[in-house]
Formats: structure tokens, sequence, C-alpha cells
């Protein structure tokens, strides 16, 4: 039943984003081009990187608030560590990185150990870590980032965004990982029966400390692709984008109760999304519109979902 | 072990910005101030080449309708519906001029960036903007540029290769002086002041802070600065900010600077409200028409800004200037319709004039 | 006392879920001031008729009369009206709430100012758990504190308060250890006594003779039999309920006891693990028995690491080991069943496969990767070895029964290969048919030289299946009886031995 | 036999002491005490190093200032005691104050346009209710939903445009009662008003049962699904009061989302000790925390915390908070 209805719901959703597709490329002409989806998967890179790890996190029940302030965090600190610091490129962003990682790894710390609930300990992360970017960063901007390093947010690998690569690998590893893997199957269990996975010997702590982490460790590297791609470091990079990030998580099916979920889900939640953004654009339709419409879709989408699970499965 | 590294970085990090925060949180950035003489001497500027960027392969577009996008900062203020007004009321006038506006609803550099990425694709002949960071902004500029649109900014500019021109609404040094003077004239060359701003990352309001900065210490060197608070773009914060500020300095606080047009008005309610209008000064940018009731009740003398419905409207006679190849690189003046000449500074900035000082007499004759 | 004419009478009742009927055309009734015994194996349709007569199912056909009068149900309002109220198994309760509000929620007593008069809620609480002799629980405290026999009676209170005419009890004994039930038993006398007509479902006999005035039998959605209690007898009754006779019920294996495999010295771990030492052999079935907090469970849980013990040794085969987590357990071979299966046992939304493979997910990876083929075997295997009745493995365990439910966590923990295996209430809530399986099962385990500890409230399963019986109470041991000499007055005078001075 | 021995044990214990008073008190409001404790200590150590900061200017610009907030928590505090959660509320509130603002700007009657956000915040709301009952779509998914469609449709309709040219009548937060600001009062009053709604009578405390164990809730004959919507109109009431206090506050009305308003409005009643998984927690608490986030925000001022650490600063106070509280919730088991 529940792995029928997951099905159901993503096969749902993939039609739509069909549709969705079909409709767009006849409103403009300019929307279903090679270059322009592209240019989509580079703008949705960071949500992306985001949104995977997130769909973790909300698979065992929990939720992560922080991951915009540490994007803005680990964007800061690449910065300071490279101009302030004086240390080379490469070394500031992995250390702001690790640093970034960390910060994930605080949250797990206090949901782990001092077991407050994860809305309530990322909530107050949530201001911590953007209060902390803006506090080191004095409000500063850094820029004039070596060429070079553009290649990461800006350039492309074999015809395809940089980054680009960087999601589909995270997206493939974290399908692997979620479907096939030991850990992977924790994570189920633990946002199904958090008790019971305890009782079978199941590292229940340890797992969600390493989800916590990991997805400090995904917004990090968010972090750092972003100031790659807009060439700059602000302390309020990344406010807001924990929201779309869980829109698109919970648009592609993954429960917010726990228990189930699937990247090629949140995947395609993803697309969705972006596609509307752009194509309603191309389409002349204003960003006020869009988000509306996005809004709507996000409700409408688990409607039907709803539906159709219940009439599959009770009477 | 993994931990005692990790916190030795955050720990290094947090020394390394206590170093560079030397002085009294201002609000102000750290690029180098220009402030202009005390007296009404007109600053001489060094004639600059011109640093702007060009489109490549621009199509001919003289005389033909052109499709234009306005991006400001974010949507849904008053300033901004302003210049979008002035955008509009331009391009009925030349007819040649199909322009719309559509912003991010928050001032975020991402949506902003993706916003002006999607009309690159949508295939528009010009990009207006108001940028939210000079240099997040710029990447998605050039590829504009790269494909043959022209690009012209206003209000916020960005790095200067990233765009063909930028209006200046009045340039910061000016400002500053507009702002301080109209303060030491209020409170006197002895009084003390505090600021509230948007956020310290606003680059507008950073760089007026700093230019404000500079000016106080070289004209007016006994006025003492307070704080700086930030209030976001949220009036209900800006006025308890600005309460907080009158409750904590009591009489020794004379004035307060706005910094947007969200937290001038706030301020000025605050005062009002806190019935100190006449002890403490309000000077700030904001809009007229929300700025009427407390000039009108005289609580506050002067308010500083610029017309945003001229600036929109120069910002579309640029961008068609520019369409049309009569604005080139090099040239000293562009024609801007009923505002008539405006003259080119810094290279590649248009000036829209000196700011205008709103008050009692002149007030009621603005509405935006 | 009682009186010959039924208070409550359901006539032709059918219910059908998703196409499948799970009853078919039951009568029933109820008169005041008896005890009517409701019999059956889980699926019979006992907990369906019981929901319908408190309101929370809509019957597809049949007629309830209450009093003389036919009613409909649409709610568990409607049913109250009518006077009857029910202590569901499950306990539904709020546990962040008080006893006194949670006796009175939903029918808070006034004030003339019609705001809820908390005085008066306390009050009469108070005058309700009285009058089930609960003078030990206070009216303010959160129901999340409550042991369990706390909690059913202070359901009990919650029916009484309503002045209900009808009471059902939805497996009251369930899960509560045997001096709870008798005290439970004394409160079901008095509201008899008082003309309350009691619903009594169970699964445990001797209760049922002790307190019952009729017996209705029901297999398969459809009613069996109704008798008179001195009419029917024991064997009858069961034969009647499995449509089968049961040949014993407690079938003991013989299994040849080897050397020891564990062996505790002074374990200790907070109030309730005080000082406890013995050894356990291979083969051997060692019965663990106490009233509940006495700390029976405690002593399981800390075997099994989830709450490490303070001081003391535990030693496996002979060498001395640390654990400090369930996965140490299982990795040193404990394995533990425990007593609260939908919460600690059993993931339910999940596969019977992945359920069976949760404890030994590493064991059955190669690298990382879960090996889904290997996994569907074993599940396909333990489903055979344990004859669990499923539609396939990828069924969801939530939709099995509770003895099937009991057999897939005991299949996880045989995966594991356990050479101590801790049992805790394994028969709770299994009805007899599965209850002997798992009985069997046991015994088979012991022949292959697992040792096994069995924690158990049912006193005759204890003294039925036990080689050596530990007594436990008040954290401490109280008495430890070779199967020979355990009868029910040893072990239930050892259970209560320390009590009285712990208490005070 | 056996019975006899256990009834006697049972017997000879004694009925047990009732806790003293200030322990109960503890154990029911604890975290209420927690946050009004740590009010208190901000109090006397910023008061010792600035005096003014608890004049009475001072104490309307913490009391009042934040009200809005407040009120908009008491719904908010209600919503979560039932297991639910409402990220739209800020958008909501942006919404109802430009309806608000227009229709005092349009001519219509003072009382209609201090009516109308009530209103419409209680039907916008009510929709969110339905479709979280009877839909059976979670509310953070549903919430999530609305705040788009909320936020990006005020940007639709208002095009940006401020209101200005309130007539003064229509500024009730500006005015006072009893010498008091009418925002305190307001604050004062609804918290009282709801927290006596939800200890005394039947209605306010379904909703503790609701939250609490949907399942026994049910078995009550609590309809759970007219609840939920039922607390989702009454929480959309309160956004509406909310909105009063929010658009009367100054002489003009933003036409924009107050920013992280949501954010806050919830943190504020987790941090009042209202449980995120239901069942617990009161609206004293929630307006409590409110005050907590206006005075440490003065506070910080007044201390010269560094503007650019302020926030950090905030963050790490609120962090604290729930550590302690979690700390005390162990020591209590």
């Amino acid at each position: 039943m529940n792995l029928r209805s997951l099905i159901r719901h993503e096969t749902l959703l993939a039609l739509l984003l069909v549709i969705v597709l079909i409709v767009l490329s006849f409103q403009s002409d300019r929307f279903f081009t090679v270059d322009n989806l592209l240019n989509q998967g580079r703008l949705m890179t960071e949500i992306g990187l985001i949104a995977i790890a997130m769909t973790f996190v909300i698979a065992t029940g929990g939720i992560d608030l922080s991951v915009g302030s540490i994007l803005g965090l680990t964007a800061i600190l690449t910065g300071v560590f490279w101009q302030n610091v004086g240390l080379p490129l490469p070394v500031a962003a992995t250390a702001a990185i690790a640093a970034g990682t960390f910060a994930g790894f605080v949250n797990g710390v206090i949901i782990t150990r001092f077991r407050v609930p994860p809305l309530i300990a990322t909530l107050a992360t949530l201001a911590l870590y953007r209060g902390l970017a803006e506090g080191i960063s004095q409000a500063r901007s850094v820029r004039g980032y070596p060429e070079w390093f553009y290649v990461l947010g800006q350039k492309d690998v074999l015809g395809v965004p940089t980054q680009l690569w960087i999601l589909l690998l995270a997206a493939v590893v974290a399908s692997i990982i979620l479907a096939y893997t030991t850990w992977g199957r924790t994570v189920y269990a633990v946002g199904s029966n958090e008790v019971a996975s305890r009782f079978s010997g199941l590292s229940v702590e340890k797992t969600k400390l390493a989800l916590y982490t990991a997805s400090g460790f995904a917004a990090a590297v968010a972090a750092v692709i972003f100031v790659s791609r807009v060439s700059t470091t602000r302390s309020d990079m990344g406010t807001g984008i924990e929201l779309d990030a869980i829109t698109a998580v919970v648009l592609g099916g993954t429960s917010i109760f726990g228990g189930r979920g699937t990247i090629i889900g949140t995947i395609i939640g993803l697309c969705l999304i972006q596609a509307l953004k752009n194509g309603l654009s191309l389409a002349g339709i204003k960003g006020d519109g869009t988000i509306m419409l996005i809004g709507a879709v996000l409700i409408l989408a688990i409607l039907a979902s709803n539906l159709f699970e219940r009439s599959g499965t009770r009477t | 072990m993994r931990n005692v590294v990790l916190s030795a970085l955050l720990a290094l990090s947090f020394s390394t910005s206590l170093s560079h925060a030397q002085s009294v949180w201002t609000g102000g950035d750290d690029l180098p101030t220009n402030p202009l003489a005390c007296d009404a001497t007109p600053a001489t500027a060094a004639a600059k080449p011109y640093d702007g960027g060009q489109p490549t392969n621009a199509p001919d577009r003289k005389g033909k309708t052109i499709k234009v996008v306005d991006v400001p900062k974010l949507v849904g203020i008053g300033y901004f519906n302003a210049t979008s007004k002035g955008i509009a009321d331009a391009a009925k006038e030349m007819g040649t001029m199909d322009a719309k506006t559509d912003g991010p609803s928050k001032a975020n550099i991402d949506d902003q960036v993706t916003l002006i990425d999607n009309y690159i694709t949508s295939g528009v002949d010009g990009i207006l903007f108001a940028a939210n960071d000079p240099v997040a902004i710029a990447p998605v500029l050039k590829k504009a540029l790269g494909a043959g649109i022209n690009v012209v900014g206003y209000d916020a500019n960005s790095s200067p290769d990233a765009r063909q021109w930028f209006v200046n609404q009045a340039e910061f040094n000016g400002i500053a002086k507009a702002m301080v003077d109209s303060m030491a004239t209020e409170i006197g060359d002895e009084g003390a002041f505090a600021i509230v701003t948007s956020t310290f990352t606003t680059p507008n309001q950073a760089r007026w802070i700093a230019e404000m900065q500079a000016y106080q210490a070289k004209c007016h060197p006994k006025m003492k600065w307070l704080e700086t608070v930030e209030a976001q773009e949220d009036n209900i914060l800006s006025f308890n900010q600005s309460n907080t500020l009158i409750n904590k300095y009591g009489d020794e606080l004379k004035g307060i600077f706005g910094m947007t047009s969200v937290a001038t008005p706030a301020a000025a309610d605050a005062v009002t409200q806190a019935k100190k209008c006449g002890s403490v000064a309000v000077v700030g940018l904001a809009t007229p028409n929300a700025m009427k009731p407390y000039v009108g009740a005289g609580c506050v003398k002067s308010v500083v800004l610029w017309n945003p419905v001229d600036l929109g409207y120069a910002a579309a006679f640029v961008l068609r200037a520019v369409a049309d190849g009569s604005l080139a690189p090099g040239a000293t003046s562009v024609k801007a319709g009923k505002l008539g000449d405006l003259s080119v500074i810094n290279g590649s900035e248009i000036l829209l004039g000196a700011p205008t000082v709103f008050n009692k007499d002149n007030i009621n004759n603005f509405d935006f | 006392m009682s009186s010959p004419v039924a208070y409550v009478s359901l006539t032709g009742m059918s219910k059908s879920f998703g196409g499948v009927k799970v009853l078919k055309e039951v009568s029933f009734d109820v008169r005041p001031g008896e005890v009517h015994a409701l019999l059956g194996e889980n699926g019979a349709g006992k907990s369906t008729l019981i929901k319908m007569m408190s309101g929370l199912y809509t019957p597809d056909a049949g007629t309830i009369v209450v009093d003389g009068k036919e009613l409909k149900f649409s709610s568990t309002r409607d049913a109250g009206a009518a006077g009857i109220a029910t202590v569901y198994q499950e306990l539904l309760l709020f546990p962040e709430l008080s006893v006194a509000e949670n006796v009175f929620l939903g029918n808070y007593p006034r004030t003339s100012a019609g705001i809820i008069d908390w005085a008066e809620v306390r009050r009469r609480t108070r005058d309700l758990l009285d009058q089930l002799d609960t003078y030990d629980l206070d009216v303010d405290t959160k129901v999340l504190s409550l042991s369990v026999a706390q909690r059913q009676r202070v359901e009990i209170a919650k029916a009484l308060s309503k002045n209900a005419r009808i009471l059902i009890m939805d497996e009251p004994t369930a899960s509560l250890v045997e001096s709870d039930v008798q005290r439970l038993m004394a409160v079901v006398r008095q509201l008899r006594e008082r003309g309350v007509g009691i619903v009594y479902v169970s699964h445990r006999m001797p209760e049922i003779f002790a307190l019952a005035d009729r017996v209705t039998v029901l297999r398969d959605g459809a009613h069996v039999a109704t008798r008179d209690i001195g009419e029917v007898d024991e064997n009858q009754l069961v034969s009647m309920m499995v449509g089968r006779s049961i040949e014993s019920l407690f079938p003991k294996a013989d299994a040849s006891i080897g050397e020891t495999v564990l062996k505790v010295t002074n374990l200790n771990h907070g109030r309730h693990v005080r000082d406890i030492s013995f050894e356990l052999k291979r083969g051997e079935i060692l019965g663990i028995a106490g009233l509940v907090g006495s700390g029976r469970t405690e002593l399981a849980l800390t075997l099994f690491g989830m709450t490490p013990a303070t001081s003391g040794e535990i030693a496996m085969e002979g060498k001395v080991v640390r654990i400090g987590s369930p996965r140490q357990a299982r990795d040193l071979g404990i394995a533990y069943v425990p007593e609260d299966r939908g919460q600690q046992g059993l993931v339910k939304a999940m596969a019977i496969r992945k359920n069976v493979s949760m404890a030994t997910i590493e064991r059955l990876s190669s690298g990382i990767f879960i090996k889904a083929g290997e996994e569907a075997q074993r599940a396909l295997d333990a489903v055979k070895r344990l004859s669990i009745r499923c539609r396939n493995i990828g069924q969801p365990v939530g939709e099995l029964s509770g003895g099937n439910q009991q057999k897939v966590v005991i299949a996880k923990w045989l995966e594991t290969k356990p050479k101590v295996l801790i049992l805790d209430e394994p028969t709770r809530g299994v009805d007899v048919g599965a209850k002997a399986e798992i009985h069997t099962i046991m015994g088979e385990l012991v022949k292959q030289g697992v040792a096994i500890i069995m924690i158990s409230s049912e006193l005759p399963e204890v003294l039925g299946m036990s080689d050596r019986v530990l007594v436990i109470s008040g954290g401490c041991i109280t008495g430890e009886i070779a199967r020979a000499e355990a009868t029910p007055e040893r072990v239930g005078a050892a259970m209560t031995a320390h009590r009285t001075g712990e208490a005070a | 036999m056996m019975t006899t021995t256990v009834e006697a044990t049972a017997r000879s214990r004694a009925a047990p002491q009732r806790p003293g008073f200030f322990k109960r008190l503890f154990a029911e409001y604890g975290q209420e005490i927690v946050v009004l404790a740590a009010i208190v200590v901000l109090f006397a150590v910023v008061t010792m190093v600035n005096p003014r900061f608890i004049s009475a200017n001072n104490l309307t610009t913490i009391f009042s200032g934040n009200a809005y907030i407040a009120v908009a928590a008491i719904g908010m505090a209600m919503v979560i005691v039932t297991g639910n959660i409402d990220v739209s509320v800020g958008a909501l509130i942006g919404v109802l104050a430009t309806i608000s603002g227009s229709l005092a700007v349009a001519g219509y009657p003072i009382w209609f346009a201090w009516l109308a956000p009530v209103l419409v915040g209680m039907a916008v709301n009510a929709i969110i209710g339905i479709l979280v009952a009877y839909a059976r779509i979670p509310s953070i998914v549903v919430t999530l939903g609305a705040l788009s469609i909320l936020r990006g449709g005020l940007i639709s309709v208002t095009g940006g445009t401020w209101i200005t040219d309130l007539p003064p009548d229509y500024l009730i937060a500006q005015k006072q009662i009893l010498g008091l600001p009418v925002p305190l009062v307001f604050m004062v009053v609804l918290t009282l008003l709801a927290a006596f709604w939800m200890r005394y009578t039947a209605f306010g405390r379904s909703l503790y049962a609701v939250g609490g164990n949907a399942e026994a809730a049910l078995a009550t004959g609590i309809p759970i699904a007219r609840r939920t919507v039922a607390v989702f109109v009454i929480h959309g009431a309160f956004a509406g009061l909310a909105t009063i206090l929010f658009a009367t506050q100054l002489q003009v009305i933003q036409s924009t989302v107050p920013p992280n308003l949501e954010l806050t409005v919830i943190t504020a009643a987790v941090i009042g000790g209202v449980s995120i998984l239901g069942g617990s927690g009161t609206v004293i608490g929630s307006t409590l925390a409110t005050i907590l986030f206006a005075t440490i925000g003065s506070a910080l001022i007044f201390v010269n915390v560094s503007a650019y650490w302020l926030r950090a600063v905030i963050g790490l106070l609120i962090l604290a908070t729930v550590l302690a509280d979690m700390l005390r919730r162990r020591g209590r088991s």
C-alpha cells in the first residue's frame, strides 16, 4: 500500500510536470530550448542541494529551518577566510564548508543530545547563524574573487553548467543511498517509528546527527556555489531558502510526518517549481502571479494525491 | 578531534571579524569616501573616460518599438512604485516603448538575478534595473549585454562594466551633505543624533552613512554620532527602534536620521507619539506622500529625496537614447523629455540633479 | 441481581471494510447487573462489535435497541447519552492532562456562570477514585506519569462519571499484572452489584469463569453461541473459539540444559534494577515474575543496553562485557522482544520484509548496499518457519493480526541468531491459537540451545513454560524458584515480598 | 488468598501527599515561569546599566510596540496546541492590513474597517482549516501554500501602493484607555480572555484533547475535524485583531508583508512553552515570550551591544531558553 501510493504520487507529479512543460512551451517558444533548460538547472542548483538533504531530514520526521542561515554563514566565512585571514581561496572555501557542516552538526547535537524538537532547535539556530553571519561580516561584502573561481557557478563543463553536474551527482548518490543502503533504510525506519528503530538496534541518534550534519554540509556547498554564481558574499544570502526547499520536498511527496519520500520525487518537485517560475515569466506573467500559482499547485498536488490514495486503499 | 578543529575555525573567524570592526558601528561601508566641501562649492570631479559595458551584436533598434522590463530591488514599496510610474509615463510619452515592471517580493539578490535571467531568455530589448547588490547582479547583466540587450541601471548601481549607463539620482556625497546640513540646521552644530537604517548590508544606505560620517567629521565635527540601528524594511520595527533610541538617550538625543522611505515616516511617528516634536528632529529620505502628515503637523521640517518618478522617467529616456544610438560613450549629456538635458558624470553615469528637499510649502505639490 | 430483560440488544449487526465482511448478522445483548463475556480469536469481530455499541462505527445493517427504544449511534456521544461507556484496550487518555480532567473531559461540571468548575471536577474525581479503592492516585497528576493499571482505573472512573448503565471493557487485563487483575475483578464485581451491565472482552479463561454470568463466542465475524457460564467448560469455549480443540496450552518442551551463557553479577540501574545477580544456561527458559513497576522490564532494558548498567558485571559465555546500547547487546547475541509491540517492536508502516531484516540489516549488506534478494529470501523463510499469516512479504506489518505481528518481531530477533532471547510479555494481546504457536516456537528454540528469559504477567504462563522462575520486587530478586517447586502461592508471595517495606 | 494481601497493601498506602503549591505551579507553568524570570533578570540587569530602561516611555515601547505579535501569537498558540502549525500568518496580516486601511481611506465607517480584517481573517483561515481537517493535508503544507498565495496576491492587488491619509479616528493603536496605550490593553485583555477560555470552557479544553491524543478525543466524542476548523477560524480572528494594532500603529500602512513575521510568531508560541507536538502550553506563555523578545531587542540597544552582533545574541538567547527548558523537563522526569 505504502509503496504503491508513493509511486502514485510521483507518477502524478511527473505527469503534471510533463503537462506543465508542454503548456509552457506553447506559451513561449523560448521556453523549451536546451539553453534555457540548462540555465534553469543552474539557477536551481543551490535549492536543489539543500532540498536533497532536506528530503532525508524530513523523511526521519524532522525538519531543518536553519539551512538558509547556514548558507549565509558559510558564504560569509568563505569571504572572510579568504580576504581577512588571507587563506588561499580553495582552502578558505573548504574551511568555510567545514564550518557550515559544523553548524549542521551543532543542530544535530542539540536535537539528539538535548532532545529539543527539530523545529524549535533549528528555529533557534536560524536566528543564531544568521546573526553570526552578520556579526562576522560586519555587514561587509567580500568581492573580487579570482576568475577561475567562477567556473563553479558561471561556467560550463561539457556544455552543461558546472554546478548542475554537482546537483546531478548529489541526486544520484542520494537516491542510491536512500533506496538501497542500510543508511536509507534506517532513515525510513526512524521516520516511521523512532522507538522501534532504537529497539531494533539501529543507531538512531547517530543517523540523525549525521543527517543534520549532512544538511549543514549541503547548505555549505550550496553557499560556495552561490558565491561563485553571484561573485560576491553577503550576510543575507539564502534568506528564506528553507521554505522554498521544504516546498519542493513536500511537493515531491515526502511526508512531513516522516517515513516516506524519495529523491526522485524531490527532484520532480524542484523541476516543477522551476519550470513554473521560468515558463510563466517567459509567458509574460509577473513574479507575484507565479508565487501564487506555486502555492496553489502545492496544495492541489498534495490534495490530489491524498484523494487518489484514499480511493485506492480504503473504502 | 574534529570538533576541536572546527571550533578553532569558528573562533578564528570570530577573532578576525572583531579585528576589522575597529570603530563604533556606524552602519557605513568601508569604501573610500569623498565628502563635499562644507560650503556650497560644487565638487570638481575629474573627468573619467566611459567605463560602462557594451552589448554585443545589438540589433539596430533606432526608432523601433522596444520591449523593456524594469526590475527594481523589490516590488510593493512606495519608492519603486514611483519609479515604475515614471517609467510608464515616459513609455507613454515616447510611444515607442513597451515597458513593464516585475521585481522580487523581497529585496533578495537571488530572486532578482533569476528574474532578469528569465527576461533575457524571453527576449527583451532593454533592461532597467535597481540592483540589490552591485556585484551579485553583474554576471547576469553581462549575460544580457552578451545577448545584445541594452542595459541601464537606476537608483542602485552595479559594477560599471555590467551595464551601459546608470542614472544616478544624486551622488552619495551630495545626499550626505544635504542630510547632515539639514540636521545641523535643526539641532545645531553640537547636537547628538542617531540613525535608523534598513539593514547594514543594503549598499546604498551603507554608502550614504559612510559619506555622512565623513562629511560630518569634516564640516560638523562637534556633532555627536550616537549609534545606528537596523530595522529591516519593517515600519513597525522602525517605529519601535526609534522609540527605543528616544527612551535610551532621553534629552541627549536631538535628531534621528531615517535612511529609508520606510524608516523615516516611522521615526517621525515615534517622535510624534512620544510628544517630542520640536525637541527631536527627524531628517531623512522618504517619499512625500508618506511624510505629509508629519510635515503638515510641523513635526518634520524637511525631507530629502530626489523625485523617484523623475528617476524612472529619466531611466526610460536614457534607455531609449541608448537603443537609438544617440547616447554613445563619450557623450556629455542626454536629452530626457520634460527633464531637459541631463549631464554625464563619472564616465558612465547620468546625474538626475540635486536632491529635492521637501518641506511644508512644497510637499503637497508632489504625489508619489 | 441480574434482570432477564436486556438493557441493550443488538440484532443482526453486519459490517464490511473494503468489501471484506468482518461481522455477519451478529446479535448480542446485555442485561443490567450482569457480566457478559465476549470471546473470540483476534479478527473474530469482537472489536468491531463493541465499536458499534460505543458509536465509533456505524453498522451496515442491524438494529440497536436501548431500554426498549431503537437508536442510531452516529458518534460516541450518542452512545454515551444512551448510557454506554467503553474502556478501550489502548486506554484512550490524554497524557498531558491531569487525572481529574481526563475523567471529566467533554463532560465537565459547570458553575452557575457556565464555566468549568475545577474544584468540583477534582472533588468528584476523588470520589470516583475512592469508590474504586484507588486512594493512591493524586487527581492533579498528569496521566503521562501513571502506570498502565492506574490509567485503567482512570478510564473506569471516567465511565462511572457518566453514570454508565453499560460498561464495555476491551481486554482490560491484557496489560495488567496478577495483583492488578485481582483489583480490577473486585471493581467489576462491585459495579455489577450496582446494576451496571458489563461487556467483558478477554482472552483469559480463569477471569471469565470467575466473573462472567453469560458468555458469547464469535468466530470469523459470526455468532457461534451465547451460554450461561454454568453450561460450559474451558475446553468447550476454546473449541468454540478456534473451531477445533487445543491439546495443551503450555507445551513445555524438554530441552537439554547446557553450560552457562549469561552471568549477571550485582547489576544496578537506578531505582528499579538493584543488585541483580543470576545465571542463565543454554536451552533454559528463565521466567521472570513480578508486579508492574517491580523492575522486570527495567532489568531487561539494562541487559539489552537501552538503559546501560551503572554498576555490576555482565558476562557472556564467561567473558565480561559492557553493554551500552541495543546495538552492542545485539552483537553480543542478546535479543529483546519488547513489551509494547506497536511502539517498540515494529515499524507498522513498513513491509514484513523490512521489519524482519531490521536488526540484521548490516549483515544483509555488502558494503553499504542492502542485498535485496537475500533479504527477501530470509523474510520468506521466516514467514514459513513461524507460519506468519500474510498476503506477501511486502505487506505492511500494521495490517497483520496481533499474533502475527508478534511473530514478526520474534522473527526479526531470530535473524540475529541470538544466544540469549529476552521475551517481554510475548503473548500479551495474542489470541489463543497464536499463543500456542509462540509457545511452540519457544520450545523449538531452547532445543536448539537458545537461552530464553521470559517476562510475563500471566502466572500460569510463567509457571507452565519456565525451567526456573526469578521473582522480582522493588528492583531486587526476591525469589529464585525451580520448576518443580514453583506454585502460584510461592511465586505470589515472593512478588509482594519487599513491596510493603519499599512503599513506606 | 493472594487477593487479600494485595488489597491490603493497596489500602495500607495512605492517600498521597499533594505536592506543595509552588511545586505544582512550577510543574504546570514551568516554561512560563522560566520566561518570566528571564524578563525580570533582563530588566534588573539592564536597569542597573541604564535606569532609563524602566522609564514609563520605554516600558510602553516594550509592552505595546510588539503587542500585535503577542495577539497573533495567541491564535498561533491555540493552533499549535491542537498539533497544527501556520506559517502563513505574516502574509495574512499584511493582506488584512491593506484591506482594513483601504476601507478606512475609502470612507467606510471606522468600525467596519476594524471589523473587516477580523472577518476576512476568519474566512481565509476557515478555508485553511477545512483543507487541513477534511482534505487531510498537513497544516504546514497548506499554510506554506497559503503563504505563497497571500504574499503574491497582496502584491498583485495593491501593486505596492502604501495607504496614507488614514482618518485619525481609525488609528486606535495610538490611543489610550484609562491612561494605558490601547495595544497594551488589547494584549493583556485578549491574553487573559484567551487563557481563561482555554482553561475554563469545554471548548477551550477540547483543543488540548485534540492535540494531546486525537484518537482518544474522537472516542470521547469530540468532533476533531470541526474543532480543527474552529481553531483555525479563531486564529484568523486573532490575526485580524493583531492586524488592527499593526495597521493603526502608524499613520501609513505599508503594503508589504512584515519580513519573517510568521517565524517570530511561531517562535513566541514555542518559547512560551507551547509544545510543538500539541496538547500542552498556554497563551500566557506566548505573550510572555513576545514580551521577552521585545525586552531583549530593547535591552541590547541599551547595553550597547554592537548592532552587528545583535541578531547573534538574540539567537543565542533563544537557544539558551530552549535548552534551559529541556534541562528543566529532564530534571523533572
